[in-house]
């Protein structure tokens, strides 16, 4: 088992001081119990997760998923039951459904199945929450930094500077009764 | 960053002695979140669960008008209880709380305190977003049903039933052998005290057959359980005897005049040394005293299976037995499994263990050499009503007279699938203590030279390493190693016609090879076969190991992750009867305090739908395992029966519509949380290295 | 009567030496051992070790080197896998015997004229020089270097491999042998590498 | 079916009955063999105990001449080198460290090793790849009334084998079977031989051989099948020291090959018989069976 790979703690810049945000949604029965047991057992594992109890993986709402991408997490991990266990009969399994049209949405939005990740974790299992956990901050950290709010400012950027110059050959066109009025200057499209 | 004015956070950061705060700087994280809007007051305290911990959120909820509280220590499984309290006491409901868990998921787990107190403060920050959407809720009170199911009737079920119905409570107790006793009803005597295991269960077994508060179901499985703590629909399948249980009277007549004249089929209750007919009594002092039938060798069955399972009747018998019977009319052919239900509000399970296959052990010969025994077949050896009289004679060999061979020599082989990574790695706890029983059982049955091979003798128990001074008194030989191997090839004269056991004297430090006549393995404890099955029925966990998982290991050892159902007994793991005994009586007392409750209170956080807001899509309808959604036809919106709704929150998530709120889970909580952990800078080495690193006390 | 001091102090012990063998690859499962003694139960050899593998393994772990490198132990094992396959912990024994006898090679503190390290020598010489081991030769090679003597009462044995036409001197050979030495050579060079 | 073949060494010297015999038998049996060029040894169990890097190197330019035949699948009838070659395997994949050094050396010299050739035991192909009814229905002269105590000895079921039980080998027994002959049954199937010992320490060596021979023929066995040269060796070289030590356990020692040869009526020099330094006189062939 390999330990945890521990940020760099020395105070250079750069892209080695890099470490992945990972949000994870653990069910509150069987991961999140584990991850306790992980602290029970003091095993130590990486700090890079920050973790959101739920009742259950079935809570999940895809959109959670994407809100967390998008305010800035390299890496999304949910926590369940393995199926058949869960303490909620089968909400297990529509996380399962959800996560595999999800990927696929991804996928379309070129974001690596990697880093939206799903695992059964049993509540014995504290040993796979440190496992899990240092192979996903790896994996991320191979993958490098998602940083969705920089992109979404630079396509705002881009978008802007768009508007602004159709604005422009629209005004030196002069006025055209058949269209919309187009997108005010300086608008932002993500607030 | 603005919060409506009224909102005023009190937020405690605990040290947890040097728990926390050796990984977290709990004096930064306070700093920090005192600056964050809402936040009036920002504290670290030594110990936060303690009663001027609790005190101390209780006057400041006064004296600053708090009207939110987080507190950051460790995980809300422990002490969100706890804590919810002391918000209450102070004047508020008791969901205007928050919990973070900086122990188990922080400060345990991580190695750089750096980074382990930004991680805090992220999960505090979260927590601080979230507290300002909760709601005041309250706890509900759903009703108890008294009635218990206990699952097993072993030993610790046994126990669990009488104690439950001796306080008046119901008590259904369902075996899936004929009898109940388990497998303490086959052992001999009992260690330390050496007194008869069956002196001391027989009286409690047939309390429990007569006692009027009990209802015993034996040769019986639970196979469906419904519904939650306090109201569990329990279905028990009654196997069938083939003999009416209500009419039997246990005269046996019907045994002595089967048409098999000798019993001639393999005895389970005796580890098969013995013989049974098709109608039997498992044993003498079987509870319930009714016979039963076998219909895989009666006569009067054909092998062949009914479309519905149920065994074809031949009717080729004479049926001396339905004679035998006479007026009494119990036997019946025609008998079929029962699937009946029932309604309890608490669950016991008490199902047990089984004992290690030694065959699952190659080197040792059992079932290769004859005359290799496996402990739990010694037990019914030296027993009075076992299948040899209590005459310790071996399956192979002669006495120069003739008879059955009686060993001079034995060696008692501890550890056989225990200790040991490619089998079980646990220590199996009861076969150093019950090896030294038999060893000093046989030397009283036969004289015999007894060699103990042990790794480490284990003698934890009031009595125990007394009695194993007596057996060094005996004379019984104690040689530390685990035996290499049993055979049968020879080097010396001596060694002819025996099993020679070769291992080394660790404490001599030499190779010994020593023959034997008898070879007993002390075989481990193991979860049942179909433990799996079983945990999956009563929705428990089940450790790395495969036994049932209590749902803490010293504070709730006989709880489970459901509530409503406590284990009791070896299927949470190895141990002797008494410890066997003191757990079914604290899983008891525990159903007792639940039952005497009256009621039980549930986590408001059920799910209801916005009617504004629903659709009318029904797709949140067949999601719900519970069929707690319903659709109103008239209005064309769903709605949630929430006495029926558990709260996962799985209709939430999938709600297209977002009309679907859980309490306690609001949407808006999440997004907060999720914004909260992800508000600060991503942590980096550059930004770490401008934090002034604090000592570590 | 004469006695001997049995007495083991700090200073005897090589501080790190188990830890060094631990890491080895194959070797890493001696930190569960529990003393049990299965692995000098099953070894048809432990009779005439001045160690049982029990004791090897004890050794080993806690730092005794000398006591370990020069015990008669290692070079008994005659590589059956029998405590590997039997031990509890499935400690790797034979593995860690394996690595023990390369230590004790390299350090030259094998016990002198013994013939079971010449013969792993002469073995390892004969691969490397010609590729590939012609037995009859290598055992009379062995017997030449550790003793001469008992050559001579392994005639018979050679004159019934005479007889059943098995006995050779011929040294067979790889075609390409410089391959295995530049192999070999590069092996030696990789593990500086890693060392350095 | 075609293998990629690996002798070794002791098939071209003490244990060339095995090679004889065995080649013969598999090809009577549809199976064709290309060995290997230019093989080297596979470092048996002398070099592991000099150099791991080394004997793993030397073992795993076997391997990557095996790859380069295109073959996946070799045969390995010598019980040192199966393990060996298997061992190499697995520490290949286990250990990246070990992986690197070996793969650098190897392309020093122009190889590569994927080690992914599996490495097979002549009665782990006969019995699962042949199989018993093939086998049986190439037997022209049944083995009827000869007992025979299979031994398998150390290397080739511990510790890397899968193809049989560790504890109670079977896959020779039921072989035996096969070719009409009655197995011996008897504890001794996987002990040790006393491998290199009976030469360099025959003190120690020498008493596990006096031991198998002793207990076979108390078990009433009339001939005792090897897989292994050394073990045949060490069971059939050694009778005047054991003699001389301990009793006279005078039994022949024969390899498994032999016997199927001997049943399917193979000629005498694909049988080879006479390389035993004890005698194994066949019982005579039955009289055919009128049709």
């Amino acid at each position: 088992m390999s330990q945890a790979p521990a940020p760099a703690a020395a105070p250079t810049a750069g892209a080695a001081d890099w470490s992945p945000r990972i949000v994870a949604f653990f069910c509150n029965w069987c991961t999140y119990t584990a991850a306790d047991l992980a602290g029970v057992s003091r095993l130590k594992y990486a700090p890079n997760v920050r973790v959101i109890r739920l009742m259950c993986s079935g809570r999940v709402d895809p959109q959670f998923i994407l809100d967390a991408l998008a305010r800035g997490a390299d890496g999304v991990l949910i926590g369940g039951c393995h199926p058949g266990d869960c303490h909620y009969v089968e909400g297990n399994y529509k996380m399962l459904r959800r996560h595999q049209l999800l990927q696929r949405m991804l996928a379309d939005l070129g974001i690596e199945p990697a880093r939206v990740r799903l695992e059964w974790i049993s509540a014995a299992e504290g040993e796979k929450v440190k496992r899990v956990v240092n192979e996903m901050t790896a994996q991320l950290r191979a993958l490098g930094p998602l940083g969705l709010p920089q992109k979404f400012a630079a396509w705002d950027r881009e978008v802007t500077a768009l508007a602004r110059e159709v604005h422009a050959r629209d005004a030196a066109a002069g006025p055209c009764p058949d269209r919309a009025p187009s997108t005010q200057p300086g608008e932002t499209v993500h607030a | 960053m603005t919060r409506p004015q009224h909102v005023r956070i009190g937020f405690y950061v605990c040290h947890c002695g040097h728990n926390i705060a050796a990984m977290v700087d709990c004096t930064a994280v306070a700093r920090y979140i005192a600056t964050l809007p809402g936040v009036v007051l920002s504290r670290d305290y030594k110990y936060m669960c303690s009663d001027p911990g609790q005190e101390l959120i209780q006057q400041d909820i006064r004296e600053y008008g708090l009207n939110r509280v987080v507190v950051a220590s460790c995980s809300p499984l422990l002490h969100e209880h706890t804590f919810r309290g002391a918000v209450e006491a102070g004047g508020l409901n008791p969901f205007f709380f928050h919990m973070v868990n900086i122990r188990e998921h922080n400060s345990w787990v991580h190695t750089d305190r750096v980074l382990a107190t930004e991680k805090a403060k992220d999960l505090a920050r979260a927590a601080i977003e979230r507290v300002v959407h909760h709601k005041p809720l309250e706890i509900k009170k759903v009703p108890i049903h008294p009635d218990v199911l206990v699952v097993g009737g072993g030993i610790a079920g046994i126990h669990a039933a009488m104690t439950l119905a001796n306080a008046g409570k119901k008590v259904f107790l369902v075996e899936r052998e004929p009898s109940i006793g388990g497998h303490m009803a086959r052992f001999d005597k009992t260690f330390p005290t050496l007194d008869c295991a069956a002196c001391i269960l027989t009286p409690k077994m047939s309390e429990v057959g007569s006692h009027p508060n009990i209802t015993l179901w034996t040769w019986s499985e639970v196979v469906k359980v419904d519904g939650y703590v306090g109201n569990y629909t329990v279905q028990v399948k009654r196997k069938a005897r083939y003999v009416i249980e209500d009419l039997c009277t246990g005269c046996q007549d019907c045994i002595a005049h089967c048409v098999y004249k000798e019993p001639k089929f393999d005895d389970l209750f005796n580890e098969r040394l013995g013989k049974r007919k098709p109608v039997y009594i498992p044993f003498p002092q079987a509870t319930p005293q009714v016979v039963l039938i076998d219909p895989e060798v009666c006569l009067n069955f054909k092998r062949s299976k009914n479309p519905d399972g149920t065994p074809v009747v031949s009717d080729k018998c004479k049926k001396t037995c339905v004679e035998a019977c006479g007026e009494k009319r119990a036997i019946d052919f025609t008998q079929k499994d029962q699937v009946v239900e029932i309604k309890v509000g608490t669950i016991l399970v008490c199902t047990g263990f089984k004992t290690f296959d030694a065959r699952r052990v190659p080197a040792y010969g059992y079932g290769v050499y004859p005359n290799v025994y496996t402990a739990l077949e010694v037990e019914r050896l030296v027993n009075a009503s076992g299948p040899t009289g209590g005459h310790v004679v071996l399956r192979q060999g002669t006495n120069p007279d003739g008879s059955p061979k009686t060993p001079r020599s034995i060696g008692i082989i501890h550890c056989v699938g225990s200790r040991d990574k490619k089998t079980n790695l646990w220590c199996s706890r009861v076969c150093c203590m019950y090896s030294m029983k038999l060893a000093h059982l046989l030397k009283e049955h036969t004289g015999a030279e007894i060699y103990n091979f042990y790794i480490d003798i284990r003698t934890p128990g009031k009595g125990y390493e007394e009695f194993y001074n007596k057996l060094l008194e005996e004379g019984t030989h104690f040689i530390r190693g685990r035996v290499g191997e049993v055979t049968d090839w020879t080097m010396t004269p001596e060694e002819e016609g025996k099993l020679v056991i070769r291992v080394e004297d660790t404490l001599a430090g030499v190779v010994r090879r020593i023959p034997v006549d008898m070879v007993v393995l002390a075989t481990g404890l193991e979860p049942q076969a179909d433990a799996d099955a079983v945990r999956r029925l009563f929705n428990m966990s089940c450790g790395g190991d495969g036994w049932f998982l209590e749902r803490h290991p010293k504070l709730a050892p006989v709880n489970t992750f459901t509530d409503g159902v406590f284990l009791a007994g070896c299927c949470q793991g190895p141990k002797d009867i008494p410890d066997t005994v003191a757990q079914a009586g604290a899983a008891a007392a525990e159903a007792l305090a639940l039952i005497d409750k009256g009621y039980v209170e549930q986590e408001p956080n059920t799910a209801h739908i916005l009617d504004t807001e629903c659709s009318g899509c029904k797709s949140c309808i067949p999601l719900c395992p519970y069929t707690a959604i319903l659709f109103d036809e008239t209005r064309r919106k769903a709605y949630i029966n929430e006495a029926l709704c558990k709260g996962c929150g799985t209709c939430v998530g999938s709600c297209p519509s977002g009309s679907i709120v859980q309490n306690l889970f609001e949407d808006a909580e999440i997004f907060s949380e999720i914004a909260g952990v992800l508000a600060g800078e991503p942590v980096t080495a550059g930004r770490t290295g401008n934090l002034t690193p604090i000592a570590t006390p | 009567m004469k006695i001997t001091r049995t007495i083991k102090y700090e200073a005897d012990r090589v501080p790190g030496f188990g830890r060094e063998v631990m890491s080895v690859p194959g070797c890493e499962a001696l930190e569960h051992c529990i003393q049990c003694g299965t692995c000098s139960g099953v070894c048809p050899l432990s009779i005439y070790m001045d160690y049982t593998p029990r004791q090897v393994m004890e050794l080993v772990r806690s730092d005794f080197k000398n006591e370990v490198l020069r015990s008669h132990t290692i070079w008994l094992c005659a590589s059956c896998y029998a405590c590997t396959v039997e031990c509890p912990r499935q400690i790797r024994i034979t593995d860690i015997m394996y690595e023990l006898k390369q230590r004790a090679i390299k350090e030259g503190v094998y016990p002198a004229r013994f013939p079971i390290p010449v013969l792993a020598k002469e073995f390892t010489r004969m691969v490397h020089d010609h590729g590939r081991i012609s037995e009859t030769r290598l055992v009379s090679q062995m017997y030449l270097k550790s003793n001469p003597l008992a050559a001579l009462g392994m005639a018979g044995l050679g004159w019934g491999l005479m007889r059943t036409g098995r006995f050779s001197l011929k040294q067979d050979r790889v075609e390409r042998r410089e391959e295995i030495a530049k192999i070999m050579e590069a092996v030696d060079r990789e593990n500086g590498k890693a060392a350095a | 079916m075609k293998y990629a073949y690996f002798p070794g060494c002791s098939l071209k010297g003490t244990g060339r009955a095995y090679e004889e015999s065995l080649v013969p038998v598999l090809q009577h049996l549809g199976v064709e063999l290309q060995e290997l060029e230019d093989w080297n040894c596979c470092g048996a169990t002398a070099y592991m105990a000099v150099d791991e890097g080394k004997a793993c190197a030397a073992a795993a330019r076997n391997l990557a001449l095996a790859e380069r035949t295109g073959l996946r699948q070799m045969l390995a009838p010598c019980s040192a080198c199966y393990l060996v070659l298997n061992k190499t395997r697995h520490y290949l994949q286990e250990y990246p460290a070990m992986r690197q050094v070996v793969c650098r050396a190897l392309e020093s010299v122009g190889l590569a090793c994927r080690a992914d050739t599996t490495v097979r035991h002549p009665l782990d192909v006969l019995v699962h790849d042949i199989g018993r009814d093939a086998i049986r229905q190439k037997v022209s002269r049944p083995l009827k009334g000869l007992k025979v105590a299979p031994y398998y000895g150390c290397q080739i079921v511990r510790p890397y084998s899968t193809f049989d039980d560790q504890a109670n080998p079977t896959s020779m027994d039921r072989l035996i079977e096969a070719l009409g002959a009655t197995v011996v049954k008897w504890p001794l199937k996987t002990k040790c031989c006393g491998g290199s010992l009976t030469g360099t320490l025959p003190e120690a060596g020498l008493r596990l051989s006096y031991i198998l021979l002793k207990e076979a023929i108390k078990r009433g066995a009339d001939v005792i099948a090897t897989v292994c040269p050394l073990c045949q060796f060490n069971l059939d070289a050694y009778h005047a020291k054991i003699a001389a030590r301990w009793e006279p356990v005078r039994i022949p020692t024969v390899y498994f090959s032999q016997l199927m040869g001997l049943a399917f009526g193979l000629p005498d020099h694909q049988t080879v018989l006479h390389r035993g330094m004890v005698q194994f006189r066949p019982p005579p062939a039955p009289a055919p069976t009128p049709a």
